[in-house]
């Protein structure tokens, strides 16, 4: 019988890890995630279910220490060559079983990437966070970016600069006092224990010096999280806002200092959409499954609704998206892997590329989601066959990190060289 | 503007009555729903049912078409097309899963009270359900894909949810488990369609409480929270001769020609709300940290146009739809043909066209628009749901294409 | 069963001389085009011109809607609308390019005859135009994109094509080179919006034959072989007070309300021919090496539902955006933002349902599709050629945003 | 200025020839093609402005003879390794000066993948054949398949084998006698010396042995053509009639055997769907070229048309379905080149992705071609922008080698293992 392991990908590509680590994320969801997923639409606010989930993929596993250093007790990834499609692969298979699971997980890698990828390792602040990883509980990190004016202002880097952040970063001595209030990161709303914070050291200007990205662990005074917020979907990706009042941390929190930090933070952009690539390709993938069971066990015209030339018709156009996303999907990760060949993950041209394939993918997967609900009826909206979880799961990956349209104004942008959008 | 002049319809078709109704059908919307999203988001007990009694009940929808020799509101003339469609998108405005319940009490009173093939017994007998102070919800039980190969009548290839025997004065229902449209753990009433044994579709009424009534487990699906559904079966149901509400497929295809004008009217009227919320959103939303107002964004802006084009064009095709059921004089039998694949095609290019403009305005409103808290992601889920209960893709485009390019086999 | 049946319309808005004008076309249609096909193909001298002298001239649409004192029809009340709007569909169904050349006399005799702004002087003294004998051709010259970026008055964005200055008891028109909707080369009079000095729109008559308008070279474009088109240079154009046939927003957007009306139907029409290739292509065809019948094929049923249901939409959205505009007592003036909005959206939305239509129509033909022999391609050429050429997407998005969403700045 | 150039390729797995093919591909276009291609349209029946730009192409640089072994005076890219994404790479150039020619161009090499592609040479029949490609005027090949009834029944092999040919071949003592009607080749109407013929040995059998692919020299007696069909684009491309009438050739001129040569023609549907993904990528990014000239040039509120927001959403959505459409180009061509890690060229997995591939691209394509028309205006269907003759090109690749539905069919039997479609 066909398995989604029969969906392309570019086989020269793949990590030595890639195996290794597609058999354990894939028996993590068959065993742990997948027999009770569906009851986690319920558990949004307080994660009974969910936590547990996490424990064993990032704790006991071990995943969360992979992007620090080795002799930090992590496993290297960020200088492995192979971090983009790794990490395609591990998400896929997490996104599979559950994409507010996979978003959750993959954010926690997030601004750690600002400090542990190759070549901006900050050695400094790896050892000073790698221990908090290395614990047997599982530990997040959170990007705080969005504010409640502009909302995804701060990911429009190219039109905007920094000039819409709100939250401020003044240097007092050898600390930093952080006052803000961001919106809406994942793994806000109490389950962070570290904060990478996009703040402003001169308000209202857009020189790139004036960006800085500053580590702020959850625990230190000041720093204050609301409750999560009910979502359509995603019930494991908690999101809520944050308080800085007066928050102090020390100078060299900051990630890479004065223009590094803007110009690193466009990589956490391309990272975000080789993320949301791989999320909507393994969702995709578990759908196709599903449809596969489906349209052999229930019968139309007397025959298994698969041998029905209209229903082979829309299962054909689903198969063959989901190859092709999947395809994509491992090319970008290629492109981050090789920035030899294709250039800085920070480039312009890296950064926009994601955006078009991101959306691509998103677009493509959410129409082709709805016509296999229209196409499985009553059963398509159904919990029971988790499609529609899917389906709303990935419609909230199709609208985050600052919708559609901000990646359409990118990637006109680069391609056409627009200068005043 | 008001809605309903922004995206004008042949308003020559309704008449002050309706206009009126509308009017005190907004009133609950805005009362009964709408304010009290907040504190209840979408809890049964603390909004949706309350909201169902005031509605169906002191408003008098649950039996407004019913004779008024038998205590209904007498709107009982195809003119009740009309009327019931501009009903139904102010409920859906309020809540499209109340609308849903609405549409399918409505089929089924069309059925017993409006159709040409109508007859005085059944409407006697069930009459008291819908007149009798209870809220009485029901829902349709409709054919489906099936779970075995084996060689029987089917309609259009999908499987009878039951067959009914005539046993007598009387008739054995037996068949499921079942998926009913709705509230199959709430319904009082199913309008339940069988084989009559020799391939022929009957619709028959099956008490819930009927003996050999059994209701499975309310599962959970993505929305219409107002609908409590879960699977139904019949085993050796036995009801009166009276139960049986139509035969023949004529006669079915007039009630779902009915069912699907209403289905369409609720996804219309949940781009209603949807267009109040996005124009909110687009009035005060700044952005690109130039104080540029979100809906003066030209990309912004195209998208707008193309999700009030297909909010204009879902209730034009909706009430002109209304418009050749309420005049079987002008246009035929509801039952009939072209009508019917009418009806079929007008609710499926409604009901795409509501999820294509939710979709966008959920893209436009990016993380608010899947935020329990701007309440544009419950019609979304709502509207979805709808649109795959109602009539798989497959038996539609089938319909569709035989009346449309003469097919004889399918 | 015809086409008007399959696909139907709100018939209570036809009358019988609108339905014996609708044989009559049609007639036209299998006698003058259809008929001759296979030998003329698209060629304009050898089937094209003929056909449009026994439709214009002979009988009698070149001067339709101008009143019959002045030796015209007599159709000129906006009941015009439905009327039009039904001859349109046949008139495209035989040939998409002679119904845009019709769309555009319309256009321009609504202004003379039919809106509410009309004068009794400019259409005195274009009337003999049409009603000479001659076969008069006559084409909308509308605002469109620009080369420059100067500060200057434009049209939602749109350059004008020209500027008139009054002068005396006349104007002067000057502009372009500029694209006329059609037949640029073959044009007897133009209708030209322009710039009346203070960016006030207003839409002028000036004679191709008139001192200082400059033909260019006719161009080659992808369909529509009725019209030989070719950009037009306006310098200093002198033209009586009586050219202007219109001033003003509201009054430019009614006739174009008007025009939006006679595209949509000129796309309608193309697809009750497409209908017919695919009904005999779908009849007669095997596939599969079983001897099944093409059209019984569920995967190609399933495409032709989809076909189908855009046909009867079209036709629906055509004929309600008809009778708005038929009844301005009802519905309001055609200039209003509300009704020409709703024409945008109609015609965008049919347009682009045709499109979708005859690509998938083509998709089941497969090479047939696009073999001049099948004579489907010329349809899909044309309807495409119309859809870009009567508004910029860009524009029909701004304004229906505006309209629909408060929109101040666009 | 950005070109074409910009657009994603998987740079590892370019052929060592992959500049050079381009270079001479894009000189020739430019210089050749593009200037003169807005008459072509009118030349569809005699080719007076199109048979000299073959001639350069094909005799005169010399690609004619790029499939046949060295040492016969080929270049010997049959057994290179890289025919895949050799072949794409000068079909996307090509393509962007003419996709009819792209067609005409790539299908001359249908028939002779047959005889010189390893693992499956005829070395005799490569000998044979080579000497008519070597000559100095542009020599066409082509495939001899669809017939009047069942039309492209012959390439939905799956289902029917070879059961719906009516095209007979019988062995009379060391002669193949040949009967039947074909419809439609490229390179028919008189344009092609070698016809690649698809048979039946015996009249009704699905057995694949009795499915007989044969080569017949077109001025072999009794091998008449019809005149060329007129078409809604691709004037380059002639389609015509065929007749074949007791046409006797020698018995070895059967490409590869009882069997095998059933086996192989599915190579040959790979290779059409390589040839159509190259074709659409190489036109839409020659749409592109144009779309940002125009967009630069012509003005809309006052800016040039790329600075507003609502134009940069549609350029953007164009320009990122070309680049995807270009990246699945290449992935599928080293699909086709790595036999050894994606399967035999002519299995049914790699035929379906194929398909599922090939579809996607043109009904992307062909989509985008019409909101970009809509975007331009009357400039859009106007011939002086070559945008709407892309647009019927491309539409025309959409819908040949079967069309959609027999695409979709073939991918769903594959990928959800279907018996009965």
């Amino acid at each position: 019988m066909r398995t989604i392991d029969d969906f392309t990908r570019p086989l020269e590509y793949l990590s030595p890890l890639d195996r290794y680590l597609g058999e354990i994320g894939r028996k993590w969801a068959d065993t742990e995630v997948i027999p009770i997923r569906r009851d986690f639409d319920e558990d949004w606010e307080h994660h009974k279910l969910i936590e547990p989930c996490f424990r064993s993929l990032q704790a006991e596993i071990g995943f969360q220490r992979m992007l620090f250093p080795e002799d930090l007790g992590g496993w290297g990834l960020g200088h492995s060559g192979y971090m983009g499609t790794g990490a395609a692969r591990l998400f896929e298979e997490v996104a599979r079983a559950d994409s507010g699971m996979a978003v959750a997980f993959g954010v926690l890698f997030w601004p750690l990437v600002m400090i542990c990828v190759e070549p901006h390792v900050n050695r400094r602040l790896c050892e000073e966070f790698a221990p908090m990883f290395m614990e047997s509980r599982p530990v997040f990190a959170a990007n705080a970016m969005t504010e409640p004016q502009g909302g995804a202002d701060i990911e429009n880097m190219e039109i905007v600069g920094g000039s819409t952040i709100q939250t401020t970063a003044v240097l007092e001595g050898d600390e930093w006092v952080i006052n803000g209030h961001k919106l809406w990161p994942t793994n806000s709303g109490g389950v962070a224990d570290l904060f990478g914070v996009v703040c402003t050291t001169n308000p209202g200007s857009k020189d790139p010096d004036d960006l800085a990205f500053i580590f702020v662990p959850a625990k230190t005074p000041g720093c204050t999280q609301g409750g999560p917020y009910e979502k359509a979907g995603m019930a494991a990706d908690k999101n809520s806002d944050i308080w800085f009042d007066n928050v102090r941390v020390p100078s060299w929190f900051r990630a890479c200092g004065p223009g590094l930090d803007a110009l690193y933070f466009k990589e956490v952009v391309s990272l975000g959409n080789l993320g949301s690539l791989a999320f909507v390709s393994g969702a995709m993938m578990n759908v196709w499954e599903i449809l596969r069971d489906f349209t052999s066990e229930t019968t139309f015209r007397g025959k298994p609704l698969k041998e029905n030339d209209d229903v082979a018709g829309v299962l054909a156009n689903f198969a063959g998206g989901v190859d092709i996303i999947r395809v994509l999907t491992y090319q970008y990760a290629r492109m981050l892997d090789r920035p030899d060949l294709y250039g800085d993950r920070w480039s312009e041209e890296i950064v926009a590329k994601g955006r078009a394939y991101k959306y691509f993918a998103c677009d493509k997967a959410v129409e082709d989601l709805k016509k296999v609900m229209n196409l499985m009826g009553a059963h398509g909206s159904d919990r029971a066959h988790d499609v529609e979880k899917h389906w709303r799961d990935i419609k909230i990956v199709q609208l985050w990190m600052g919708g559609k349209q901000l990646c359409q104004m990118e990637v006109a942008r680069w391609f056409y060289e627009c200068e005043t959008l | 503007m008001r809605y309903q002049e922004l995206f004008p319809v042949p308003i020559e078709w309704l008449q002050d009555s309706d206009r009126s109704m509308v009017e005190t059908i907004s009133l609950w919307a805005e009362q009964e729903v709408k304010s009290k999203r907040l504190e209840h988001k979408e809890d049964y007990e603390g909004l949706l049912l309350p909201a169902m009694r005031k509605l169906f009940l002191d408003i008098g929808l649950q039996s407004m078409m019913l004779p008024e020799e038998l205590g209904g509101g007498g709107i009982d003339s195809p003119d009740a097309a009309v009327t019931t469609t501009a009903v139904l998108e102010q409920v859906a405005a309020a809540d499209s899963g109340i609308g849903f319940l609405f549409a399918n009490a409505l089929a089924l009173q069309y059925a017993l009270a409006i159709s040409p093939n109508k007859s005085a017994e059944p409407l006697k007998e069930a009459a008291p359900v819908f007149t009798g102070g209870d809220i009485a919800l029901c829902s349709l039980v409709l054919p489906a894909y099936g779970s075995d190969t084996k060689e029987r009548p089917r309609y259009y290839g999908l499987d009878y949810p039951a067959t009914a025997v005539k046993t007598g004065a009387g008739w054995v229902v037996s068949g499921g488990p079942a998926r009913p449209q709705c509230c199959g753990a709430t319904a009082s009433i199913f309008g339940v369609v069988c084989d009559l044994g020799d391939g022929t579709p009957g619709m028959l009424i099956v008490p819930a409480g009927a003996k050999g009534v059994k209701k499975g487990k309310p599962f959970k699906k993505t929305g219409l929270a107002a609908s409590v559904n879960a699977d139904v079966t019949f085993k050796d149901v036995k009801v009166p001769g009276s139960a049986l509400v139509l035969e023949g497929i004529e006669a079915l295809r007039a009630v779902l020609s009915w069912y699907y004008m209403a289905c369409a009217a609720v996804c219309a009227g949940s781009l209603q709300t949807t267009h109040e919320i996005l124009q909110e959103w687009g009035d005060t939303r700044v952005i690109k940290g130039k104080g540029q107002v979100f809906k003066e964004n030209p990309l912004v802006a195209s998208l707008m146009g193309e999700i009030g084009g297909k909010m204009g064009t879902s209730r034009l095709l909706t009430y002109n739809l209304a418009r050749m059921l309420s005049r079987p004089d002008v246009y035929g039998p509801a039952g009939a043909g072209s009508l019917h694949v009418s009806a079929i095609s007008a609710f499926k290019q409604v009901g795409r066209m509501a999820m294509e403009a939710m979709d966008n305005t959920m893209e436009l409103m990016a993380s608010a628009g899947y935020a329990t808290e701007w309440n544009l992601e419950r019609y979304w889920r709502d509207v979805k749901t709808v649109e795959t209960y109602v009539v798989p893709e497959t038996v539609a485009q089938t319909c569709m294409a035989r009346q449309y390019f003469n097919l004889k086999q399918l």
